[in-house]
C-alpha cells in the first residue's frame, strides 16, 4: 500500500518538477531576449513574453498539416525532453535518475532531437533538410569534447550514475574545483549544445529561414517552444549537475524538506548563471559556418577536454585518488 | 584372380587392332576406344579391390623376382590405376568431339598413352618404369603435335627436348643403381640400398628425381607444360593433366619412398614443391589464354602434391594422394570445359568468353570443378589440400605453409577472375554444348561432389599410406 | 539420438532443401522458405539442451549442441527465415539458384555453430563462404571476386591457426587443448581471431564488405545480419571456449583485462569509428549500410576483446541486435530498390508517404542502430560503454561513444534521403512493398522490441553462455541491468515515456480540430511558387563535414590494397619472363636443376 | 674412384647437352639429344662389362661372361631412342613446314 502511495507521491512531485522546469525554461527564454536586447541597446520584449507566445500558439488551431510523419516532431520532441528532464536531478531532487545512469540520459537526450529532425524532414522543405544536416554535424562536433568531459567525470568519480555523482560532490567538493579544465571544455560544448551563437548554425534565421523550424506553425510551433524551453533547462541543469554539485548545499538527509527548497533555489541560481554566460556569448558573437564549428570543436575544446581527461585519468588511475 | 597385366595388355592389343577395325568401319573407332577404356576401368576396379586385400605381385615371363619383371600393385597403385582409367574413360567420351583426321592415329595414341601410364603406375621394376615412361612420352609427343599447327609443334618440340633429356637422366639413374646393386626390382633395390656407395646413390637419386620431375611437372622442369598443354588438342590436354602427370608423380613417389627412403632429403622436396606452387600460381595469374592459365594452375597443383610427398608424414602423403585424385578429376573437368569454351568462343582469350558459363550444363560443373580445385569443401579438392597443410604443420613447416597459402590466394584470385568473366551477363550467343561435352563434365562433377561429401571410401584406401611410406608397395 | 535430430534439422534439412529447391526450380522460393522455416521453428524446443556426437564421413565430424550454439542459431536461423520470406517476392520466380545457395549457406552456418573440432568448423565455414560467394556472383563478378579473396584470406588465416593448434596437440578437437605453451597460444589465437575478424569486417580487413553488400538485398540481409555473426561466434569460441579465460589472463593483464584481448578491443573501437565516419559520406544506400555494419561489428569486437562479463555479454547482445536491425535495414533497402529500382539516396526521397510500413520498420531498426532506448539496441551499446568505462579505458570509450554519435548522422541520412523530404514526381505511384516483405521485416522487429522491455530474458541466455565459458556473471533482473558503476531500469523508462508521450499527445491534439492536409509542395519558399522543382536536399548531404574530412579521406585502405596488389602483379609479370618459351633456356634450367640437386644431395650426405 | 669408362660416357652426355643448349639449329639440337642418348647407352653397356668376359652364351665353356642384363637394357633403350628421334625429327619437319625454317630463334620470332 505504501509502495503505491510512494509511487504516486513521486509521480506527483515529478510532474511538479517537470512543470516548474518548463516554466523556468520559458522564463529563461524571456530573460535571454531581454538581456540580448539590452546588450544590443534595444528595449526588448517583457520577460513574460514567451509565456504569452506559447499560450497563444497552443490555443491556435494549425491550418495546415503535411502528413503523419510531420506530427512526429512535436510529440517526440516534447515527450523526449520531458523524459530527459525526468532523468535529471533538479535541485538535489533525484526524480528518476536513480533508475538510469548518465549514458541512458545521453541517449534519452537524442529522442527529442530525432523526433524533431523527423518532422522537419517530413516537411519536404529543403531548408529543413539543410538545417537538420547542420544540427547533426554540430552535434558530432560538440559531442567530441563533451563525451571526453563526461568520461573524465565518470572515471574520476568511478560512476556512471548521476545520483551517485551528486552525492559524491555533496560529500567532498564540486567537480569544477577538482576538474576545472573539463568544466571549461564542457561549457564550450554547452554553447553548441544550446545552439547559441556562434553555434546557432542549424537555425540560422537569415540563411535558411530557421532551418528545421521552417514549416512549423501554430500548434506545432507552440509544442516546439515548450520543447526548447525544456531543453534549455536540461542543458544548463546537466552542466550544473555535472560540475556544480547540482546546486546541493544542504544535505536532504539532514535538513529534510528545507534542504529541497534551498537546494532548488541554489540550483536555480546556478543554472541562471550558466544560462547568462551562454547568453552573453550569444549576444556578442557572429555566427560560425558549420565546417568552422566542426573544426573548432574538434580542435580546441577537444584538446582541453582531453587534457581534462588526462588529469582525471592521472588522478584516478595513477595517483589512486578515490572519491 | 585378375591379372593387373591386363591393364597394360588390353590397350596395347587394341591399339594395334584399331587399324584393322578401321578397315572395317572407321566410324566405330571412338566407340571401340571408349569400350576398351570401359573394360580397362572395370578391370582396374577389380584389380584395385584385389590389391586392397593384399598387394599383388604379378610375375611376367616366368622369371622369379628379383631377376624377372614384376608388376607390383599395392592399394595405392591400384587406386591410382583406377583413377587414371576412369579419367581416361570419361575423357574418351569427350574425345568423340575430335573431328580432325587422322583419327585412327589419334585413338591408337590415346590407347598407347593409357597403356604407358598404367604401366608406370603398376610396374615394380625400375627399368620397366623407364620403358613405360618412354611409351607414355612417345604417345604424348605424337598427341601433343596432333593438331599439326605451329602451336602444337612448338609445344611438342619443347616436350620432346625436355622429355628426352629427362628420360636420359632416368636411364643414367637406373644405370648407376644397376652398376652397384645388380638388380632392377624396386623392393630389392630398397632392401639393399645400404650397400650402395653414398656418392653414387646421390647421383642416382638426383638423376631419377630430375627425370621423373619432368613428367611430374616439378619446378623448374615444368617449362614444357604450358605450351604443350596449350598446343595439344583439348581432350589430350585433359589426358595429360589427369593421366601422364599422375603417373609421373606416382613414379616420383615411388622413387622417393619405395626406392630411396631419404629422410633428410625430404625438406628439399618440400622446397621444390613450394617453388613449383609459387611459380605455377604466379605465372598463371598473368596468363590471358584459358588453357595456359589452366596449365600453369596444373603446375601449381602438382607442386602441392610434391610438397605433400616431401613433407612425408602419413597425413601429408594421404593428402598428396587425395590431391592426385582430386586434381585428376578437377583438372580434366576444367580442360574439357575449356575445350568447349574455346570451341564456342572461337578464341583462347579469356576476355572474349563473357557469359559463356551462364548455360547451366557448362556453368555448374565448371563452378564445381573450380571450387574443388580451389580446395573448398565439400568437394574432393578440399581434403587433399587440408591434409597436406596439416601434415606440414605437424612437421613445423610454418613459414613454408604460409608462403604456400599466399600462393593459393593468387590461385583464388585468377580463378575468381575467370569465374567473373565466364558468368558475367553478355549478349553473345554461344552454340549449345553437345552431349559429348556435357556428359563427361557432369560425370566428373558427380565424382567430385560424391567423394567430397562422403570421402570415407577414399580414406579407406589412404589407410595404406603408412605401409607405402614404410617402403611397401 | 537427440543430437542426430539436431544435426538433421539444422544441417541436413537445409541441405536437402538446397537440393530440392534446385531440382524444383518452379517452386524454389517457396521450398526455400519452408526449409528455412523448419530450423527456425524447431530451434525453440532445443533450448537448454546439451548433447554431442561424432559423425563419420571418412573424416570425423564432432558435433555438439549447447546454449551458445542455440543463441547464435536463434539469430542466424531467424534472419535466414526472414530473408527467405522477403525473397519470395524479391527473387524472380522459377529461379533455383537463390534458395539453393541460401540454404547451403544456412546449413554451413549451422554446421559452424555445431562444430566442435576444427576440421568440421573449416568444412562448414568454407561451405558457407563459397555459397555466399556464388550469391554475390549473381549480381557482380568483380564484387564476388573481392569477397572471395577475403573469404579465402579468412579461411587461410584459420588454417594457420588450426595448423599450429594441430602441431601442439595432434588433434583437431577443441577439447584437446592442453599442454600448449603460451607462445603457441598467442599464434593460434592471433590467426584464429584475425581469420574470424575478416568475416566481421574488422578494420583493416573490412574492404570486401562495401562491395559484397551491394548484391541482392535479401541475401545481404542474411550475410550482414547472419553470417557475419559467425565471426563473432568464432572469436568467442576461440578466446573463451577453446583457450579460456585462464590462458588469456596468462598473457598478463592490464587492469584485469587480458593483454592479448586489449589490442583487439582497440582495433574494434577503431573499426567502429572508421566504419561510422565512412558511412556518413556514402550516397549508395547499400554501401552506407555496409560501412555501418562494419562500424557496428567493431563494437562487438571491443566487447570480445575486453572480456569482462559485461563486455562479452554486451558483445553477444550487440551481435544479436545487429543481426536483427541490420537485416531489417537491408531488407528495407531491398524493398525500396525493388519498388523504385534506385539505390542512390539522393535519387530517392519522400518514400515514407508511399511506403509507410516499410518506413516504420526501417525507422525502428534505425532507433535500434542509433541506440535509442526504446529498442534493445540501446542496452547492448550501454553494456559495452559501461564495460569500457568501468575499466577506465580512455581510448576505447571515447572512440565508441563518438562513433555512436556519428551513427545518428548516417541514420538521418537514410531517413531523410530515402523516406522523408520531397517525393520525386517519378515516384508518385510507388506502392507499398508486398506483404511478404513487410512480414519479414515485422518478424525481425519483434525481438528488438521485446528485449527492450524485458532485457532480462535475453540476458538470462547470455548469462548462461558466460557462465558456461567461466567468464563470470551479469547483474540483471527482468527489466533492469546493472554494471559496477551504473544501471538502468527499462520498466521505469517505459512507463515514464508512455505517460509523458500521452501528456504531449494531449497537449498537441487538444486544439486540433480542422486541419487541411496540404501537398508537400505547399511550402515556405521565400514567397516564390515554382511549378515544380527538385528540392530534395539530399545530394552530398554532409558536404561541409566531408570538406572538413577530405584531407583524411584521401587515405583509403581500399586503395592501399589496390596498390599492394598492383605491386605484386607487376612482380608477377617479371617472374613470367622466366618462361622464355625457348626450349634451349628450358634445357639449361634442367641442367642447372640437376647441379643443384647434386649439390644439395652432396651437402646433405 | 670413378671408373674411366664413366668419363667417356659423361663426356658424351655433357657434349650432347651442350649442343642442346647452345646450337640454334633444330636438327643439331636433335643430334645433341641423340648424343646424350648414346652416352647413356655407353654407360649402360659399360657397367655390364666384366674384364675378360665373353658374350653371355651359357654353354659351360666360358665361365667369365659379361652381365647380359645391361645389354638387354641397351637394346631396349636404343629402340626407344630411335623412336624418340624419329618423332623429334618429324616434329622438326612439321615446324619447318609451318615456318620455313629450322632455326629456333626464327621460329620464335615468326610466332610473335
Amino acid at each position: 500500500m505504501t509502495d503505491w502511495a510512494n509511487i504516486l507521491i513521486n509521480a506527483g512531485l515529478t510532474a511538479l518538477y517537470l512543470f516548474l522546469a518548463i516554466c523556468v525554461g520559458l522564463l529563461f527564454m524571456g530573460i535571454a531576449r531581454k538581456v540580448t536586447a539590452r546588450i544590443h541597446n534595444r528595449v526588448g520584449p517583457p520577460i513574460y513574453q514567451n509565456f504569452l507566445d506559447v499560450g497563444k500558439l497552443l490555443a491556435k488551431k494549425s491550418n495546415i498539416k503535411h502528413n503523419w510523419i510531420f506530427d512526429f516532431a512535436p510529440l517526440f520532441a516534447l515527450a523526449g525532453v520531458l523524459l530527459a528532464l525526468a532523468y535529471l536531478p533538479m535541485g538535489g531532487y533525484r526524480l528518476l535518475s536513480g533508475d538510469g545512469d548518465l549514458i541512458l540520459l545521453l541517449y534519452i537526450l537524442v529522442i527529442p532531437a530525432l523526433g524533431f529532425a523527423l518532422g522537419a524532414g517530413a516537411s519536404a522543405n529543403p531548408n529543413a533538410g539543410v538545417g537538420v544536416m547542420r544540427a547533426l554535424t554540430l552535434m558530432l562536433s560538440y559531442e567530441m569534447p563533451f563525451l571526453l568531459v563526461l568520461l573524465s567525470l565518470m572515471i574520476y568519480y568511478n560512476t556512471a550514475s548521476l545520483t551517485t555523482l551528486l552525492e559524491k560532490q555533496m560529500h567532498s567538493v564540486w567537480a569544477i574545483d577538482v576538474l576545472p579544465i573539463s568544466a571549461l571544455a564542457a561549457d564550450i560544448a554547452l554553447q553548441g549544445m544550446m545552439m547559441e551563437k556562434p553555434f546557432d548554425i542549424p537555425i540560422a534565421p537569415h540563411e535558411i529561414a530557421s532551418g528545421p523550424l521552417v514549416e512549423f506553425g501554430g500548434n506545432y510551433l507552440g509544442m516546439l517552444m515548450l520543447y526548447s524551453a525544456g531543453s534549455i533547462v536540461v542543458e544548463t541543469s546537466l552542466f550544473v549537475d555535472l560540475f556544480l554539485g547540482g546546486g546541493i548545499v544542504l544535505n536532504p538527509a539532514v535538513y529534510g524538506i528545507l534542504a529541497y527548497v534551498v537546494n532548488y533555489i541554489v540550483w536555480f541560481a546556478l543554472i541562471f548563471v550558466v544560462w547568462m554566460i551562454a547568453i552573453f556569448i550569444n549576444a556578442v558573437f557572429p555566427r560560425f559556418r558549420i565546417e568552422q564549428a566542426f573544426k573548432f570543436y574538434w580542435k580546441w575544446p577537444t584538446l582541453i577536454a582531453a587534457l581534462g581527461l588526462a588529469q582525471a585519468y592521472i588522478m584516478s588511475v595513477i595517483l589512486g585518488v578515490s572519491v | 584372380m585378375i591379372h593387373p597385366v591386363l591393364l597394360i595388355a588390353i590397350p596395347l592389343f587394341f591399339a594395334f587392332l584399331l587399324p584393322l577395325i578401321s578397315l572395317w568401319s572407321k566410324k566405330s573407332l571412338p566407340y571401340v576406344t571408349t569400350a576398351v577404356m570401359g573394360l580397362n576401368t572395370i578391370i582396374a576396379i577389380l584389380v584395385f579391390l584385389e590389391a586392397m586385400k593384399a598387394p599383388i605381385f604379378d610375375i611376367i615371363g616366368g622369371f622369379q623376382p628379383p631377376l624377372g619383371i614384376v608388376l607390383m600393385v599395392g592399394p595405392l597403385g591400384g587406386f591410382l590405376a583406377m583413377i587414371i582409367n576412369t579419367a581416361a574413360l570419361i575423357i574418351s567420351i569427350y574425345s568423340m568431339e575430335m573431328k580432325k583426321e587422322p583419327l585412327l592415329k589419334y585413338y591408337m595414341l590415346t590407347l598407347l598413352l593409357l597403356m604407358g601410364t598404367n604401366g608406370m603406375v603398376l610396374t615394380g621394376d625400375i627399368f620397366n618404369l623407364f620403358v613405360f615412361l618412354e611409351v607414355t612420352s612417345i604417345a604424348s609427343y605424337g598427341l601433343a603435335s596432333y593438331n599439326k599447327d605451329l602451336k602444337g609443334f612448338e609445344g611438342a618440340l619443347k616436350y620432346v627436348i625436355l622429355g628426352s633429356i629427362g628420360s636420359t637422366f632416368v636411364l643414367i639413374g637406373i644405370a648407376l643403381i644397376y652398376s652397384q646393386l645388380r638388380t632392377l626390382n624396386m623392393l630389392d633395390i630398397a632392401r639393399r640400398l645400404g650397400e650402395m656407395d653414398p656418392y653414387t646413390k646421390i647421383v642416382a637419386f638426383a638423376s631419377l628425381f630430375l627425370g621423373f620431375g619432368v613428367e611430374a611437372e616439378m619446378f623448374p622442369l615444368n617449362t614444357w607444360v604450358p605450351e604443350t598443354y596449350d598446343g595439344a588438342p583439348h581432350p589430350v590436354t585433359a589426358m595429360f593433366s589427369s593421366m601422364s602427370a599422375k603417373s609421373g608423380i606416382f613414379a616420383l613417389a615411388r622413387v622417393i619412398f619405395t626406392i630411396f627412403a631419404f629422410a633428410n632429403y625430404l625438406w628439399f622436396v618440400v622446397i621444390m614443391g613450394l617453388l613449383t606452387v609459387f611459380f605455377g600460381e604466379i605465372v598463371a595469374y598473368v596468363q590471358k589464354d584459358i588453357k595456359r592459365m589452366l596449365a600453369y594452375s596444373s603446375i601449381g597443383q602438382m607442386g602441392m602434391i610434391i610438397m605433400g610427398l616431401g613433407i612425408g608424414t602419413t597425413i601429408a602423403v594421404e593428402g598428396a594422394f587425395f590431391q592426385m585424385f582430386s586434381h585428376a578429376m578437377g583438372k580434366a573437368l576444367l580442360f574439357i570445359a575449356a575445350g568447349y569454351m574455346i570451341y564456342a568462343a572461337q578464341t583462347e582469350k579469356m576476355s572474349e568468353m563473357k557469359g559463356i558459363g551462364r548455360n547451366p550444363l557448362i556453368g555448374i560443373p565448371l563452378l564445381i570443378g573450380i571450387l574443388s580445385i580451389m580446395g573448398m569443401p565439400p568437394f574432393i579438392g578440399f581434403y587433399g589440400k587440408f591434409y597436406i597443410l596439416m601434415g606440414g604443420f605437424s612437421q613445423g613447416y610454418y613459414a613454408i605453409i604460409a608462403l604456400f597459402l599466399a600462393a593459393s590466394i593468387v590461385e583464388i584470385a585468377y580463378y575468381a577472375r575467370f569465374i567473373k568473366i565466364v558468368f558475367q551477363p553478355s549478349t553473345k550467343n554461344y552454340p549449345a554444348p553437345r552431349s559429348t561435352v556435357y556428359v563427361p563434365l557432369i560425370l566428373f562433377a558427380i565424382i567430385i561432389v560424391l567423394f567430397g561429401v562422403y570421402p570415407q571410401p577414399v580414406f579407406e584406401v589412404l589407410k595404406h599410406v603408412a605401409a607405402f611410406l614404410a617402403g611397401g608397395a | 539420438m537427440e543430437i542426430w535430430s539436431a544435426f538433421g534439422i539444422f544441417v541436413l534439412v537445409p541441405l536437402i532443401g538446397a537440393l530440392l529447391s534446385y531440382l524444383a526450380r518452379k517452386y524454389a522460393v517457396y521450398l526455400g522458405l519452408i526449409f528455412a522455416l523448419v530450423p527456425a521453428i524447431a530451434l525453440y524446443p532445443f533450448y537448454g539442451k546439451e548433447m554431442s556426437t561424432v559423425v563419420n564421413i571418412g573424416v570425423k565430424l564432432n558435433l555438439a549442441f549447447d546454449v551458445t550454439t542455440w543463441f547464435f542459431m536463434l539469430m542466424l536461423d531467424t534472419v535466414a527465415l526472414a530473408s527467405m520470406l522477403f525473397a519470395t517476392s524479391y527473387v524472380r520466380k522459377g529461379e533455383g539458384g537463390f534458395s539453393t545457395l541460401m540454404l547451403l549457406g544456412l546449413a554451413g552456418a549451422n554446421g559452424v555453430l555445431m562444430a566442435r573440432d576444427f576440421l568440421t568448423l573449416y568444412i562448414f565455414w568454407e561451405m558457407m563462404s563459397w555459397s555466399a560467394y556464388i550469391l554475390v556472383l549473381r549480381s557482380s563478378g568483380e564484387y564476388a571476386r573481392r569477397y572471395m579473396l577475403f573469404a579465402v584470406l579468412s579461411a587461410y588465416l584459420l588454417i594457420m591457426g588450426i595448423g599450429i593448434y594441430y602441431y601442439y596437440t595432434g588433434s583437431f578437437l577443441y577439447s584437446a587443448a592442453s599442454g600448449i605453451p603460451l607462445s603457441g597460444w598467442a599464434w593460434i589465437l592471433l590467426f584464429l581471431i584475425l581469420g574470424f575478424a575478416v568475416k566481421m569486417a574488422v578494420f583493416p580487413l573490412h574492404v570486401w564488405a562495401p562491395y559484397a553488400y551491394r548484391s541482392e538485398q535479401p541475401f545481404v540481409a542474411f550475410l550482414s545480419g547472419g553470417l557475419s555473426k559467425l565471426g563473432t561466434f568464432g572469436i568467442f569460441m576461440a578466446m573463451y571456449s577453446i583457450a579460456g579465460v585462464a590462458i588469456l589472463q596468462g598473457f598478463g593483464t592490464f587492469r584485469s583485462i587480458s593483454l592479448f584481448g586489449y589490442p583487439f578491443a582497440v582495433l574494434g573501437a577503431f573499426t567502429a569509428f572508421i566504419g561510422t565516419i565512412l558511412a556518413i559520406f556514402q550516397d549508395d544506400l547499400r554501401k552506407l549500410l555496409a560501412y555501418s555494419s562494419i562500424g557496428q561489428l567493431g563494437y562487438v569486437m571491443v566487447g570480445l576483446g575486453l572480456g569482462t562479463p559485461l563486455a562479452v555479454g554486451g558483445a553477444l547482445f550487440h551481435a544479436f541486435n545487429h543481426a536483427f536491425f541490420k537485416a531489417i535495414l537491408f531488407l528495407g533497402a531491398g524493398a525500396v530498390i525493388y519498388r523504385t529500382g534506385k539505390y542512390r539516396i539522393s535519387e530517392l526521397g519522400g518514400l515514407g508517404y508511399r511506403m509507410p510500413f516499410t518506413f516504420l520498420f526501417v525507422l525502428f531498426a534505425i532507433f535500434a542502430l542509433a541506440g535509442i532506448p526504446i529498442t534493445s539496441g540501446f542496452i547492448s551499446k550501454w553494456m559495452l560503454y559501461e564495460a569500457a568505462i568501468e575499466k577506465k579505458f580512455v581510448l576505447i570509450a571515447p572512440l565508441m561513444l563518438i562513433a555512436s554519435v556519428g551513427a545518428f548522422l548516417y541514420c538521418f541520412r537514410i531517413l531523410y534521403g530515402v523516406f522523408l523530404g520531397q517525393l520525386d514526381k517519378e515516384h508518385e505511384n510507388v506502392k507499398e512493398a508486398p506483404a511478404p516483405m513487410l512480414a519479414a521485416m515485422a518478424l525481425l522487429m519483434l525481438p528488438l522490441l521485446i528485449f527492450a522491455i524485458f532485457p532480462g530474458w535475453i540476458l538470462k541466455w547470455i548469462n548462461e553462455i558466460l557462465t558456461g565459458a567461466n567468464i563470470g556473471t551479469l547483474k540483471y533482473d527482468t527489466y533492469a541491468y546493472y554494471s559496477s558503476i551504473g544501471g538502468a531500469d527499462m520498466l521505469v523508462f517505459w512507463i515514464t515515456f508512455m505517460l509523458l508521450f500521452m501528456i504531449s499527445m494531449y497537449l498537441f491534439t487538444r486544439k486540433r480540430k480542422v486541419t487541411k492536409v496540404v501537398d508537400q509542395y505547399d511550402n515556405y519558399l521565400a514567397g516564390e511558387t515554382p511549378p515544380y522543382v527538385q528540392l530534395h536536399a539530399a545530394h552530398n548531404f554532409y558536404k561541409p563535414l566531408r570538406d572538413t574530412w577530405a584531407p583524411l579521406l584521401r587515405y583509403s585502405v581500399d586503395r592501399a590494397y589496390e596498390k599492394f596488389v598492383k605491386f605484386f602483379i607487376e612482380g608477377f609479370e617479371e617472374i613470367k619472363k622466366m618462361y622464355t618459351e625457348n626450349p634451349q633456356d628450358y634445357a639449361a634450367y634442367l641442367g642447372i636443376a640437376f647441379l643443384i640437386f647434386l649439390l644439395v644431395g652432396w651437402w646433405l650426405l | 674412384m670413378i671408373p674411366y669408362y664413366y668419363i667417356a660416357s659423361i663426356a658424351l652426355i655433357a657434349l650432347g647437352f651442350y649442343i642442346v643448349i647452345a646450337k640454334k639449329n633444330l636438327i643439331k639440337i636433335i643430334i645433341g639429344l641423340d648424343m646424350m642418348d648414346t652416352g647413356v647407352n655407353l654407360l649402360l653397356i659399360s657397367i655390364g662389362y666384366v674384364k675378360g668376359g665373353t658374350a653371355p652364351i651359357e654353354n659351360g665353356n666360358y665361365p667369365i661372361y659379361v652381365d647380359p642384363i645391361p645389354q638387354a637394357l641397351v637394346l631396349t633403350a636404343i629402340v626407344i631412342g630411335v623412336s624418340v628421334m624419329a618423332l623429334a625429327l618429324s616434329i622438326a619437319i612439321g615446324l619447318y613446314k609451318n615456318t620455313g625454317t629450322v632455326e629456333i630463334d626464327e621460329i620464335r620470332r615468326l610466332r610473335e
